[in-house]
């Protein structure tokens, strides 16, 4: 049988960025995957070389749009690292809230955009409906919708006061019944169980040889959090608790991420309790970053965020690696994809929740194979313009 | 009826089968809309497109089979529109003639041939998949929509114009009310529910899958007439239920019997993920195929 | 047993440096030609997780730096390799590691370092038609 | 004003092209539909293929991997149709500037009509700017 080649973007709907996937295909079914990446490729690990400490922060805050607590919670804990120093109660606390409270409004965003993709647009809508209450939090908050801010080497950079505290529990409990029943729709809709169940499995070996972690590693039945495992901010003095399902098919990544969600509640509630009515540092003023090398790593949405800083002594890192969750979480569809159908690897690469900005921190192809056109680019545009032109008059 | 009159006549029922079905989607995008916590656009918001699209540049693709990629959509749209017509004219002035159920029957078939067609003409990864969906789908949801047709035909004495079985119903009771005909129209039912593409079994479209699918290449008024295909048959697939299942000759009965059906289509659309297409296969070929067989079986209650 | 002694003992002798810099991490100096022996032990034998490599490009040599973590005890384990400043080699761990395969790629087109016997060394994150000899995060 | 034109108006079909975010400006985009501020009131979809597109709204700065891609995808679209740069990074290219994978800003790379800088501009910032490009057919 005659194979079909099936390029999967680099401008697919299915994906908020460029990515390119191009399925090999016999009929519906996926014979090979190849990756091609670098669309989204800005340099960042180099920029960084460039810019002071403090301004990193920044920098790596728009690595991606959605994590943009994670990274540089990340960075701040591999310079704290790196300095050997601890941060204030306080500071550790609203790490905590803002880091949390990102988890939510991603896994909810995820949520949504699965069934989007599954063309369940009502889902789709419900959800980011719930999910519209945090954003304003959010801006409450940090005073931005995305894009927070909030993170300073040695602390934070804003306090949260009572006001605001009384504020997010209303939306928090709004929201835990809401997710109650996101969660019941989801687990018992019998279609989306047809969709799901089943689809684009990975066992514990797949896991370990990719080293995927976050939620698409727990789904699967691999133990592993950062948060826990290496506790940073305040996650050793609460009380909270992993999530883990065994199947590893795409309906268990979306149960873990609608479990996660009431966890993150359940963290947030008792991070408020503790630093509500009280008055404390939070920030500890670092003047100097001396020569010396750091690992700094937290349990981002998708998993594990890892940063490398290299000081010299001077001004700006001379190295900063970065890997992002979506590094080693995307390679497993070379394991979970092969075999399926193509309606089915969109909600595969979803289930892995792709970030591609994150993958591609540091970073035409003809996809439809046509033949070359012999006129020139500025042609084109000449031709384009004078033509709306044309349009505009008549 | 002299002929004059009924050209004249076919020129303002199609007129009134695009408007109406033009109308009928701003509907259905509302409720879809109110049901998802919006506001959505406002009824006249399909008009508007279809404006838009044919004031837009047309582009051919270079690879594309330039004869079927314009005449597909073009064909399917008549199609459409040629269905709506005949079964218009049986219902409302009696002019009818042996056979024109099947006519109707063929003409349905033709805005997913076109589609099918132009999908695969258009020289396109994406659209190919698409027109290989459409073409399985339409292979099985074509089949029980026809056999429940046929069943009709046999509970009508053999009768294949629409105007006899319309006729037949006030004597000899009501297909729905029976219990074969209930069958046949649930059947006929989700079989309409695949010719006109909408979720569950939107699968040749699939926006968030393959990216428009089928419709890719297509810009312009040729994009515009897909759309106005999928209109008007939103209009002509209900009213060849209700011709074939209620049977009345009230003005006021078909419409609210029109009503009936869409909204349903609308709640189905509204509650469902997309299926996959062997899901979609299998629930055509298992499910559905059984419950034809039990009408036939039980033709005679 | 504590995480750096059960290293010290089945690394063995191939540990050229052993520094505990901070709580929880551990950065292991390494021959390059040790460098598959070592990793082999601590990804299979001691079950630790493939985290990622990173290249680093020093005044007078490279530098590579596989890091692993241990889940269990939250301990991160650095394995330090120098290269060679003029021919930067070092064997490929994809036939331990599948997942290593993305950022041997990208520390190539980055750095220039090569990886022996990686079977896909090709373009990754740059465009095909990417300068050779132009390594983008190499010091200037 | 004639028919055609107040049709366009009325009937935005957006393709939404990034070209090396950071996914933010994406978010809000899609934001755009969700219920609180939802876009098809003005008739505005958000579609699959550049070939039913009249919007380009583009994000991030533009990548060299990027280049040639953006430049068919205005070509594949047809005319009439708008370009709006979204973001601060596609309006000059942010801290990216001096990244050296940057082929951008977008202006240098095709014709933009509409500009929307903030990082990322709130979805109320995007439907405003729409708005303005609305303003500005004539």
């Amino acid at each position: 049988m005659k194979k079909i080649i099936v390029p999967l973007g680099p401008d697919h709907p299915l994906f908020e960025e460029p990515e390119f996937f191009i399925l090999h295909c016999d009929g519906e079914n996926v014979v090979d995957v190849e990756w091609q990446a670098g669309y989204n490729h800005r340099g960042i690990e180099k920029i960084s070389e460039t810019k002071h400490w403090d301004q990193v922060t920044f920098l790596v805050e728009r690595i991606c749009g959605i994590c943009s607590n994670s990274h540089p919670v990340a960075y701040a804990n591999a310079v704290e690292n790196l300095l050997g120093i601890d941060i204030p109660e306080r500071a550790k606390y609203i790490r905590t809230i803002i880091s949390e409270m990102e988890r939510l409004h991603s896994h909810l965003l995820w949520a949504g955009l699965a069934g989007h993709f599954l063309g369940y647009n009502t889902v789709f809508m419900w959800v980011w409906k719930y999910r519209e209450p945090l954003l304003d939090m959010m801006e409450m908050l940090t005073g931005n919708r995305n894009n927070y801010s909030m993170i300073k080497i040695g602390g934070v950079r804003r306090d949260i006061n009572d006001e605001q505290i009384k504020a997010l529990r209303k939306t928090l409990d709004t929201l835990k019944t809401q997710n109650e029943m996101l969660t019941k729709v989801v687990l018992d809709d019998p279609v989306l169980q047809a969709r799901l169940v089943n689809v684009g499995v990975l066992t514990k070996k797949d896991i370990k040889d990719y080293g995927a972690v976050g939620p698409v590693a727990r789904a699967s039945g691999v133990d592993i959090d950062v948060r826990r495992d290496n506790p940073y901010a305040a996650y050793s003095f609460i009380d909270w608790k992993v999530i883990t399902r065994e199947n590893g098919d795409v309906f268990d990544k979306a149960v873990v991420r609608l479990l996660e969600c009431f966890e993150s509640i359940k963290i947030i509630q008792q991070c408020l309790d503790r630093i509500e009515n009280k008055k404390g540092e939070i920030l500890n003023e670092v003047k100097e970053i001396p020569p010396g090398e750091g690992i700094g790593r937290h349990e981002a949405l998708r998993g594990e965020v890892f940063h490398y800083v290299r000081s010299d002594g001077t001004s700006s890192p001379i190295r900063h690696k970065i890997r992002a969750p979506s590094y080693v979480n995307v390679p497993t569809f070379k394991k979970s994809c092969i075999g399926q159908t193509i309606s089915d690897v969109a909600i595969i690469l979803a289930g892995v929740d792709p970030c591609y900005c994150c993958t591609e921190r540091v970073s035409v192809y003809d996809a439809n194979t046509r033949k070359k056109k012999n006129v020139t680019w500025t042609e084109i545009v000449r031709k384009s313009q004078e033509k709306t032109k044309k349009l505009k008059k008549s | 009826m002299n002929i004059l009159n009924v050209v004249l006549l076919s020129i303002v029922w199609s007129i009134f089968l695009i408007a109406a079905g033009l109308l009928i989607l701003g509907v259905e995008r509302k409720i879809t809309a109110r049901l998802q916590w919006r506001v959505g656009p406002p009824w006249w918001q399909n008009f508007t497109d279809i404006i838009k699209l044919s004031a837009k540049e047309t582009s051919i693709p270079e690879r594309a089979n330039r004869f079927i990629f314009i005449f597909a959509p073009i064909v399917s749209f008549l199609g459409a529109l040629a269905a709506g017509v005949i079964i218009i004219f049986s219902l409302l002035y009696g002019i009818s003639f042996r056979g024109d159920l099947i006519t109707v029957i063929f003409l349905l078939t033709l805005p997913y041939s076109g589609l099918i067609l132009g999908g695969s003409s258009s020289g396109n990864a994406l659209a190919s998949v698409g027109s290989s969906r459409a073409l399985k789908l339409t292979l099985a949801c074509e089949l029980p929509f026809i056999a429940s047709l046929v069943l009709i035909i046999l509970k009508s004495n053999l009768s294949t114009s629409i105007y006899n079985i319309v006729n037949m119903q006030k004597n000899t009771g009501i297909n729905f009310f029976s219990v074969s005909g209930f069958i046949a129209f649930f059947v006929a039912f989700w079989g309409s529910i695949g010719k006109l593409g909408i979720v569950p079994f939107d699968l040749a479209e699939a926006d968030t899958e393959i990216a428009g699918g089928a419709l890719f290449e297509y810009s312009g008024i040729l994009l515009g007439f897909f759309k106005l295909t999928k209109a008007v048959l939103f209009i002509v697939v209900p009213l060849l239920l209700i011709a074939s299942f209620f049977g009345s000759f009230n003005v006021l009965a078909w419409i609210l019997e029109y009503l009936v059906i869409f909204l349903l289509l609308i709640i189905v659309k509204n509650t469902n993920p997309r299926l996959r297409i062997d899901q979609s296969l299998r629930f055509f070929w298992k499910v559905i195929i059984i419950l034809i067989i039990a009408s036939f079986v039980f033709m005679k209650i | 047993m504590k995480l750096n002694v059960l290293l010290k003992e089945n690394l063995g002798n191939m540990v050229k440096k052993f520094e505990e810099p901070a709580d929880k991490r551990i950065y292991i100096t390494i021959d390059r030609n040790n460098l598959l022996k070592c990793a082999e032990i601590i990804f299979k034998n001691l079950d630790a997780r493939y985290v990622i490599a990173s290249g680093i490009h020093n005044e007078n040599n490279f530098e590579m730096l596989y890091h692993f973590s241990f889940d269990k005890d939250g301990v991160i384990v650095s394995l330090r390799v120098y290269l060679d400043k003029e021919k930067p080699e070092v064997e490929s761990l994809v036939s331990l590691i599948p997942g290593i395969e993305y950022i041997e790629r990208e520390t190539w087109e980055f750095f220039g370092i090569k990886f022996l016997n990686n079977p896909n060394l090709k373009h990754f994150l740059l465009p095909e038609d990417w300068p050779e000899g132009d390594y983008p995060v190499r010091k200037k | 004003m004639n028919i055609k034109t107040r049709a366009l108006k009325k009937s935005l079909w957006v393709y939404h092209l990034s070209t090396g975010s950071c996914n933010n400006c994406d978010i809000e985009i899609l934001d755009c539909l969700s219920p609180r501020f939802d876009i098809e009131r003005f008739g505005m979809v958000l579609v699959g293929s550049p070939k039913h597109a009249d919007v380009l709204l583009i994000t991030g700065i533009v990548t060299k991997k990027n280049l040639e891609r953006v430049k068919e995808v205005y070509h594949e679209t047809p005319k009439p149709c708008f370009v709006v740069a979204v973001g601060t990074c596609a309006c000059s290219g942010n801290m990216f500037r001096s990244g050296y994978n940057m082929a951008g800003p977008l202006k240098n790379v095709i014709p933009v009509d509409v500009f929307i800088p903030g990082c990322p501009p709130g979805p109320a910032a995007i439907i405003s700017a729409v708005v303005k490009l609305l303003n500005k057919l004539k």
